[in-house]
């Protein structure tokens, strides 16, 4: 077995905050969770129903790009995974600009359906390939989806975990907080500390992330990677070392 | 006169000043047609992405043909951001309606059935309720202290799309691109590219009929064989990755992307 | 357990005070299924009907298994009207909620987006406003004085139709009965009677996957072959309109009725 | 020629009256219209678009029954029909009961899509096969949609007129009142006034409807009718003499 990469221990992460999905629905742009959701698909007894919104090949959907948020609007996707320019500590996300927005510093692509699938989905997953100061910060400029929400306020899903290069935090929605569970091998808390800008609870003992088990990464590599070449051939050339094919 | 027309003439429709709606990238895009709009130098077009978009909403700021764009994110996924959005959001020449997929949807969806807004879950709490004064929160009469939020609807003058079949009628067959038909209902005219004519009607077909967009929802369509391209289509043709990322690269540049636009719009015309 | 069961087993999640919804003669109605429930003696049953019925809701509210019907219209068209239905709302042995086509279309889209109500246009002036207290008038917060209606979202529990196709898997092809596709999404279940079982995965032909509601909205799908008899199957076959007009003249008696339940459902099981 | 049927002369009505619409669309149970609108197809340099909510072999509808009304909320429907329990001198119609409502005693189908396609579709023609004091009345029991509208109400169209075994009405939407258009050959003025249950305004001489022409009727019995055979067996047999077919 070579050496594990850090994108195999998040998709691990992953396969494990999705067990006993329904349904896995997988957004635009998210080449981690769609692997951990083909992964559940191979793993998984109940082999979970999962959604590429990108790739009409590999999705459920037969009435259009609206049926992804019409069956999280009728409460049928369990889980749904969002990244941000910035998260901060208390589960907001910003997908929008750096700085004011009216004359902001940086624009990112927009808040895509975050505004909404963050009320609606009861597991949203969180992931942030850079784990630094400028990303995961006390306050975001802008909140393109909020992390928590008055309480007369219709609501039945929001973030559930943020998975990080460094660690696994979970959240908490009644104290609107992240606390830390593990903190991947190879990694230690005052990493986490010195790299994160929001304050967040964490038990006295933090444990390790365990390892991806054997199978889970034979199967990664063997079956799931080419499948993810063609959706993300960037990420599986990056990752996996697949080649970025000629157009067909 | 037929429906069936010559590039050009189908995009007649689109004047300057239109209110045009254009697909995501699964959906079929136009950029046949949208490097004809660029060649033509369209100006001041009111751009609404359902709900997203990559290089053709990209290439039509880039090249000064938008005066503002409606969308819910533009950018080309893993393979990075889009240059000439973000360049021209951050200088302020173009103005930006920050919105979510969904409530593009919504309001859409409005249009198609004649009502004045749609209502959509979530939203509140979110900055976009700041930006977007035009979105109002309203008190659920069904309920008691339940916020929603209602969205104008969104009546486009054109939607723009590319699609697999149309017969010599201009029906057009779309697959499983749905929201095709959400774009030509909530649209005033349709203008359409298509891989391929279909011989035959294709509403006299049940399988075929039930996925074609009748003939009376489009104003004209033309012929264009691999029209999506750079982009994908469907399970017809793949996205052309290394095109797309050489253009990101050059495109950092407004030197570079007008040595894009020469040789891959202007040029490509001369030849 | 898989999703292709026996009629019965598939009808099993159609309990008695279930809120069940059924289609149009034109999108697909389930009457072998509905002989079925009617021999099983299913009661209390809340039907909404997208958007009007005849036969379907005629026999199941005659052999008294209908609480309320929520309806724009109950009737044989050009046949005539429909007996078991007129006399029970004239004895009061139903609770009728008389609406308008696009009211139902437009609470059960608000149901399919997740909404708490949906809009529409027109009926302001109508008398239908005065009889559903449940449909509220609110000023258009776009506009000034601008009156418009909001219909509470309509969730059934379970929708009941007929289509022409399933696979193994449970998807279900409905080719052009487009509706059927808006009673899975709103409903939270759907049981599904089919003519035939396609061999192979429907999603994977692009062309048959455009018109295939995805299984994981399905229940259970039974096989009925003719199962939408005596109505019309889309081009598959037509309605029987003698059998019609024969019910229509038996059933214009309480006596004549029950002659036709013991000669067409309870009889037909025995032989 | 053999004798013209009163169901005939009425076809000529409406098919004049729906001269120049782009789209006509016929809901379930209107054999009139139906013919009426296949002979424009073959009559008209312009042929409309057709539409039949009830037959999908006979309509262009491929987004569901909603699409009917849809069509008709974005403007793309031209012409309509209706009929009515009940039709009243200020063009309300009535299809849901006589009575009152809470006890009434006559209840028909229910109101269909007249409470919004009255209010969406510019050329709505109202036709009544009973022309009688019982059906033509001073004012309905239940409005299923109202004649007319106050000025705030959003509304594109409504009646246009009405026609009858007897005569042709058009519709004044400023003074919400019928006028006494043409009286088809064989009937007078008196027989209109008695039987008609409503006031109307009708000019000092009323013309006589004109007779079908004879190249209408040709193609009305030689190629409409087997059409309509197909959807409405009973008229189609009523009128035309077509036997109910039995099943395929």
């Amino acid at each position: 077995m070579s050496t594990i990469k850090p994108e195999e221990v998040l998709i691990d992460v992953v396969l494990r905050l999705i067990a006993g999905a329904r349904h896995v629905a997988v957004g635009a742009n998210s080449p981690i969770p769609a692997a951990a959701a083909f992964l559940a698909q191979l793993m998984s007894p109940d082999a979970p129903s999962v959604s590429l919104q990108q790739s009409p090949e590999h999705n459920l959907w037969t009435d259009g790009g609206r049926e992804l948020f019409d069956s999280a609007g009728q409460g049928r996707i369990d889980v749904f995974f969002f990244s941000g320019a910035q998260i901060d500590g208390s589960g907001n996300i910003n997908l929008n600009v750096i700085g004011e927005y009216a004359h902001p510093k940086a624009r990112f692509p927009g808040a895509y359906g975050s505004a909404y699938l963050y009320f609606m989905v009861p597991r949203i997953i969180l992931f942030r390939l850079e784990h630094s100061r400028r990303t995961l910060v006390e306050k975001v400029d802008f909140i393109s989806a909020p992390g928590v929400s008055p309480p007369n306020v219709f609501r039945r899903g929001g973030p559930i975990a943020l998975v990080t290069p460094l660690c696994h935090f979970g959240f908490d929605k009644a104290r609107a907080r992240f606390r830390l569970e593990t903190i991947h091998p190879g990694h230690g808390l005052d990493e986490v500390l010195d790299n994160t800008g929001f304050a967040f609870d964490r038990p006295e003992h933090v444990p390790e992330t365990p390892a991806p088990p054997a199978e889970m990464l034979r199967l990664l590599r063997g079956t799931v990677a080419p499948q993810l070449a063609a959706i993300y051939p960037k990420f599986a050339e990056t990752v996996f070392g697949i080649p970025v094919a000629a157009p067909a | 006169m037929g429906k069936i027309r010559d590039l050009d003439s189908t995009l007649a429709a689109i004047a300057d000043g239109t209110k045009l709606i254009i697909p995501a990238d699964y959906a079929g895009v136009a950029m046949e047609a949208t490097r004809a709009l660029i060649r033509r130098g369209v100006k001041r077009l009111h751009l609404v992405t359902l709900p997203a978009s990559s290089l053709q909403a990209e290439l039509l700021i880039g090249a000064g043909c938008v005066a503002t764009i409606e969308t819910s994110a533009v950018g080309f996924g893993e393979l990075g951001s889009a240059p000439r959005f973000t360049r021209a959001v951050l200088a302020g020449t173009v103005t930006l309606k920050d919105a979510t997929c969904p409530a593009i949807h919504s309001a859409l969806r409005a249009a198609e059935m004649g009502n004045p807004f749609g209502a959509l879950r979530g939203i509140v709490g979110s900055d976009l309720l700041t930006v977007r004064p035009d979105w109002r929160v309203i008190d659920n009469p069904f309920a008691e202290n339940d916020p929603i939020v209602l969205l104008p609807a969104i009546r486009p003058d054109v939607a723009l799309f590319h699609a697999p079949l149309a017969d010599r009628d201009g029906n057009i067959w779309v697959g499983r691109r749905r929201d095709l038909f959400t774009l030509a209902h909530a649209s005033a005219k349709s203008v359409v590219t298509v891989e391929a004519l279909h011989d035959g009607d294709l509403l006299a077909d049940e399988v075929m009929a039930a996925a074609t967009i009748p003939a009376f929802y489009i104003e004209a369509v033309a012929l264009a064989p691999r029209g999506a391209w750079p982009l994908k289509m469907g399970d017809l043709y793949g996205e052309d990755t290394q095109h797309l990322l050489d253009y990101i690269r050059l495109a950092q540049t407004e030197e570079g992307f007008r040595r894009y636009l020469d040789d891959q719009i202007f040029r490509r015309r001369a030849a």
